[in-house]
């Protein structure tokens, strides 16, 4: 294909929460990502467009948009895999507030990540060794499951638990904290069980699998919230009987 | 606001779930209705059950039994993956939910007919 | 004039959340006094930005089973060629064990294990034995995560997306008395004062054409310190990684980082006619340094004479295609993305800019010499002297993090007032990030292209004082023009080309100081390649060069290195110990 | 919408209301099958404490269950929340409770 010649529609969302698309020719390459067709709007078209990112390789979480509908990381996602009769649409994340065109405002979501519990808690200090952790031991190989998140916003935008329950403290930090109950080093396991059991924890979420499907580094959000409700079910009854 | 697109099986799945909750919500006290008919006004009752012998009612008879089967079924297999302490292919299950559901009101609906 | 300022105060400020950022922000909290106000303030998301987050193959620290600080140390010094402050590169080091338990026992960062439950490390090119702790290939994500979850949950004040842009001094220049900010999001100034500041902005040398560091990094630090006069030491050395991606111009993808493990475990670099080439370069082949792998590909790539094609190729395939898809999944993941087959096929690789050694002279304690203004991290220089070892990178930012957080903690104590600012400098530096919004609104982006095919040309992997000398008119030129380019001030809320302009102002500042100190070191040393002086010099006169802003000149001066710990042709070792202990490959 | 408690309460209902409704689907797949008639049909289950204990903890559970169902799906969908949710639920459950009383009297009580 002669990259240059071509070009393809991009839509892009301006201005805050009520704002609209507006359209762009941009010129397709061979390698692009939707990221680059952002940046080229933003260098060489429209100097006032806003969006976010910092790594450039799917490692910060900052890129994430909707792009015709679907949460996915932008720096990741080639044009190829997502262009429609030569058009593409890119919009802000989802179920976060937005802040100018494609930057959303991502405190929401990280303030539900503390709220979930989701911090270390020491067991040990700097002044102890390091203790020996079984890598193929059961608790490990489950936290061990959720700890490559990257906290991009991905699974939260793709979730209709949390576009229709403000409350809800979401896939990423449930999954966060999931990944910390089995972590033996940590020091308030128990604490956790009751960060998450409250009117926004894990109980709300629905098993729709949304997270799961979109995470874009396959992992299983889903999977660690039914683990939660299964320990704190178990801690129910346990609290019951005395 | 922009929605998603996102028709995989268990979003699928789970819009199922919800729907037939909500039509079994609102189909029970109906239900419930009409059977306390049964209560004051017998003759009422064989009425309705005639009624129940047409063509149509029976379809949605059907649709019922099925929204119950797929409910509860789909409930089930929650539950199961909520709490047991396997990770079972959900996909397979969410379609096994729903294939049991559609077996068990197939064989309701051939009774009927 | 007085501009629409917002004016703040805090006691302890930081700049910067990546590991140098983040662990001040912990330790400031455990040593200042109860009810010291910490602020973190920093360009992106608390946490996203910067380049620990980027952190791949891991963090060194001597941790027994054979290897010993003092190994790592003589491993630190002859890496970077005897250049390294000793006492700077002891300190790293020595509390890399205690930083690395911290992060382990305190921060919650999960590391690899051996099967026996110990960590497991391994070997970068340069260390004589398996030192390298990491998580997988995605170490910085677990040490950023983690620290940025610890700092998220206390009560730091969180100013994000705030760009700090000029440091403001006292009336009499002797001590620091606040910071210079934009907050992006509305576009407003905003300016802080704090008793103790620490920068920790991380190097990052994006004027290059292909480079590895995150979008947010424009060496804004270095260059505010510049014009605060403080002295900037081994500006000269600039680290190159050996495979960059090389996806097109247009594409931010380009010069990222293909991990340094497919070399490792047997990838082949190959020319255009598809040979290999690096034995002829040296004797390791693709194994090599990162500066000889570097400076081997840019020989080559200057002999091909075919213009469609810029770089060279990495190849993995003849080590099977499955397996490497196995031992590599996140790269191939990464390179399938992008539209490459590193599994089967071959990927367009180039050597890439990826560290800054040089930065702003400290003490071991990450005092400068402005009272009240720390820097540590990659903006501070003095580690690694004229190379990094990998795995350096980010020991030395969480080290001397930690240790700017205990400093500031307990030299504020002394600290009873706030400095007023000397409200001229202000009022400048104000002026200076306004400029643009007067000028005729033009294209930003052509220029930074030109800035980074100049430093790459000119003054990138290999230099000759002709080439050097090009290089500072074709900069000079470059930052002339940016002063006449503009940029609409119709709406300065979260104006991205406002700040590309600011970043580009940055790199051209800073492009100046290493084309200079490059010029003013006439040897060859790790990162620094001069073809007219390939020697390095005897070692035991080695000297780093120093920087400053005199009035509006800037002067570049050479300083002796003083080997305070050990001295050329020495070891620290005990008699007897083997060379390496690492197992040869 | 849903804490521990509520959640619990579902997940309960639910899983005493499986065999339940399985039970009537298999009730009504025979009674349609053996053509029985509306009288043979009471006549069986008027008067008889099994079919009031189950037909009876059922309208229970559904009661609770179909309640927490309803607020979960009227809390995301309408955003309603507070003491107006907490009263719109009860009162779903104890419509549904009073109506599937009365059902349970009639189809199980003690004859005309
Ligand atoms: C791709 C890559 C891989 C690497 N791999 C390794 C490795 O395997 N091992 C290793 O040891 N090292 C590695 N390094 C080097 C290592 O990442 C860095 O040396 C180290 O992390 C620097 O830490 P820092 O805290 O000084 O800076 P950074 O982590 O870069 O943080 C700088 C912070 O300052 C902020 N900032 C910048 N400018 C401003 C401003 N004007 N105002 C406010 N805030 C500002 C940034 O947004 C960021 O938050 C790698 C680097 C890269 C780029
Ligand atoms: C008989 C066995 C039943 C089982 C095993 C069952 C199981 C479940 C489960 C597990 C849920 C939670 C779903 C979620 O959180 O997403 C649920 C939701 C619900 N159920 Fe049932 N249920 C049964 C019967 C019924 C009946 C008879 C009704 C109708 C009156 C009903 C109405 C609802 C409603 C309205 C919801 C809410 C759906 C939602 O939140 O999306 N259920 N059910
Ligand atoms: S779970 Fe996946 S989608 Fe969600 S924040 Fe983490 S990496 Fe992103
Ligand atoms: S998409 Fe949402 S509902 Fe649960 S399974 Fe994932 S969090
Ligand atoms: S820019 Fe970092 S994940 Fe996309």
């Amino acid at each position: 294909m002669d990259g240059q010649s071509q070009t393809m529609d991009v839509s892009v969302w301006r201005g805050g929460e009520d704002g609209d698309y507006q359209t762009y020719q941009v010129p397709a390459y061979e390698s692009q990502t939707i990221l680059d067709v952002v940046s080229w709007i933003q260098q060489y078209e429209d100097p006032t467009l806003t969006y976010r990112f910092a790594c450039r390789v799917g490692m910060c979480g900052s890129c994430a948009m909707m792009v015709n509908g679907e949460p996915r990381w932008t720096c990741r996602t080639h044009v190829r895999k997502v262009l429609t009769d030569g058009a593409i649409k890119v919009g802000p994340l989802r179920n976060l507030p937005v802040i100018k065109d494609l930057a959303a405002d991502m405190d929401p979501f990280f303030d539900k990540w503390v709220a979930a519990g989701g911090v270390h808690t020491p067991s040990a200090s700097r002044n102890e060794p390091i203790a020996p952790v079984d890598p193929d031991g059961d608790d490990r190989v489950t936290a061990s499951a959720g700890i490559e998140c990257i906290n991009c916003s991905v699974c939260y935008a793709a979730c209709d638990t949390v576009a229709g329950n403000d409350d809800y403290l979401g896939p990423a930090a449930l999954q966060r904290a999931w990944t910390l109950y089995n972590d033996t080093k940590h020091d308030n396991r128990a604490g956790i069980l009751d960060a998450v059991s409250g009117t926004g924890g894990c109980h709300n979420c629905h098993s729709m699998g949304s997270c799961t499907f979109y995470c874009p580094n396959e992992l299983d959000p889903m999977a660690a919230i039914a683990g939660l409700k299964r320990e704190t079910a178990r801690s129910f009854f346990r609290n019951r009987k005395g | 606001m922009m929605r998603p697109a996102r028709a995989h099986p268990l979003w699928l799945a789970f819009v199922l779930h919800r729907v037939s909750g909500v039509a079994l919500a609102l189909f029970l006290p109906l239900h419930f209705y009409v059977l306390s008919l049964a209560l004051r006004a017998p003759e009422r009752l064989d009425n309705f059950l005639t009624f129940a012998e047409l063509p149509l009612v029976k379809f949605a008879e059907f649709g019922l039994v099925f929204l119950l089967a797929v409910h509860t079924a789909g409930g089930l297999r929650l539950m199961a993956m909520e709490w047991l302490p396997w990770s079972a292919p959900q996909k397979s299950l969410a379609a096994g939910a729903v294939g049991f559901a559609v077996l068990l009101s197939g064989t309701f609906f051939l009774q009927v007919i | 004039m007085t501009h629409d300022v917002d004016r703040h105060d805090t006691d302890i400020l930081i700049l910067g959340t990546g590991g140098a950022g983040l662990f001040a922000a912990l330790h400031a909290q455990q040593s200042a006094p109860p009810g010291t106000k910490i602020t973190i303030a920093v360009k992106g998301l608390i946490g996203k930005c910067g380049c620990t987050r980027m952190v791949q193959g891991g963090y060194n620290v001597a941790l027994g089973g054979g290897d010993t600080v003092e190994r790592h140390f003589m491993d630190t010094i002859q890496g970077g060629k005897w250049l390294p402050d000793q006492d700077m590169a002891w300190r790293l080091c020595e509390q890399a064990v205690v930083r690395i338990r911290e992060l382990e026992n305190e921060i919650g960062c999960f590391f690899d294990r051996n099967p026996d439950g110990t960590l497991h490390q391994k070997a970068f090119a340069g260390q004589t034995a398996d030192r390298t702790v990491h998580k997988g290939d995605l170490t910085g994500i677990e040490i950023i995560n983690r620290l940025m979850e610890q700092v998220l949950a206390r009560p730091v004040e969180k100013l994000q997306e705030h760009r700090a842009i000029g440091l403001v001094p006292t009336k009499d220049k002797t001590a620091l008395a606040g910071v210079l900010m934009i907050d992006m999001r509305t576009g407003k100034f905003r300016f802080v004062r704090a008793k103790t500041v620490l920068m920790a902005t991380g190097g990052g040398p994006t004027m290059y054409k292909y480079h590895t560091p995150s979008g947010d990094k424009a060496m804004d630090g270095l260059a505010m310190a510049l014009r605060a006069g403080l002295p900037l030491r081994d500006m000269e050395m600039v680290q190159f990684h050996p495979t960059g991606l090389l996806a097109g111009d247009h594409s931010r993808m380009t010069g990222t980082v293909l991990e340094e493990g497919l070399r490792g475990a047997g990838g082949h670099l190959l020319n255009g006619a598809g040979q290999q080439f690096m034995f002829d370069y040296d004797a390791k082949g693709e194994r090599a340094t990162r500066d000889v792998v570097s400076r081997g590909m840019y020989a080559e790539m200057r002999k091909n004479n075919n213009p469609e094609q810029k770089g060279l190729f990495i190849s993995m395939a003849h080590l099977g295609p499955d397996l490497v898809r196995k031992k590599f999944k996140g790269m191939v993941k990464r390179c399938e993305d992008s539209g490459f087959d590193l599994a089967a096929g071959r990927v367009e690789v180039v050597p890439t800019a990826h560290y800054f050694m040089g930065g702003v002279v400290v003490d071991t304690d990450t005092r400068t010499a402005l009272e009240g203004l720390y820097v540590a991290g990659e903006d501070a220089g003095g580690a690694h002297g004229s190379n990094r070892l990998g795995g350096n990178g980010v020991a030395n930012s969480t080290v001397y993090g930690g240790i700017a957080g205990d400093t500031m903690g307990t030299d504020i104590r002394r600290m009873s007032a706030l400095r007023e600012p000397d409200e001229g400098v202000l009022a400048a530096e104000m002026e200076r990030a306004r400029r643009p919004l007067r000028q005729t609104p033009a294209l930003v982006q052509p220029l930074r292209n030109r800035l980074q095919e100049a430093m790459w040309e000119e003054v990138g992997v290999m230099r000759t004082a002709a080439g050097l000398k090009r290089g500072l008119e074709r900069i000079d030129e470059i930052s002339a023009e940016l002063l006449q380019t503009g940029v609409s001030a119709d709406n300065l809320a979260f104006n991205l080309t406002w700040h590309d302009w600011l970043n580009l102002a940055s790199l051209c500042e800073v492009s100046e100081v290493i084309a200079r100190a490059g010029l003013a070191r006439e040897n060859s040393r790790g990162a620094h390649y001069r073809e007219d002086f390939p020697d390095e010099g005897d070692l035991t006169d080695s000297y780093f060069t120093i920087a400053r802003m005199q009035g509006d000149r800037l002067e570049v001066g050479r300083e002796d290195v003083r080997f305070t710990i050990v001295r050329p042709g020495e070891t620290i070792l005990p008699d007897g110990e083997p060379e390496t202990l690492v197992a040869a490959q | 919408m849903l804490n521990l408690r509520l959640y619990m309460a579902q997940r309960i209902t639910a899983l005493i209301m499986a065999p339940l409704t399985l039970g009537h689907i298999a009730v009504m797949i025979y009674a349609v099958q053996g053509g029985l008639s509306t009288g043979e049909i009471l006549g069986r289950t008027q008067g008889s404490i099994f079919w009031f204990a189950f037909y009876g903890t059922f309208v229970l559970a559904v009661s609770v269950h179909a309640a927490i169902g309803l607020r979960v799906i009227i809390h995301e969908t309408f955003g309603m929340r507070g003491a107006a949710l907490t009263t719109l639920s009860w009162s779903i459950g104890l419509v549904l409770f009073a109506m599937g009383g009365r059902a349970v009297m009639a189809v199980t009580g003690g004859g005309v």
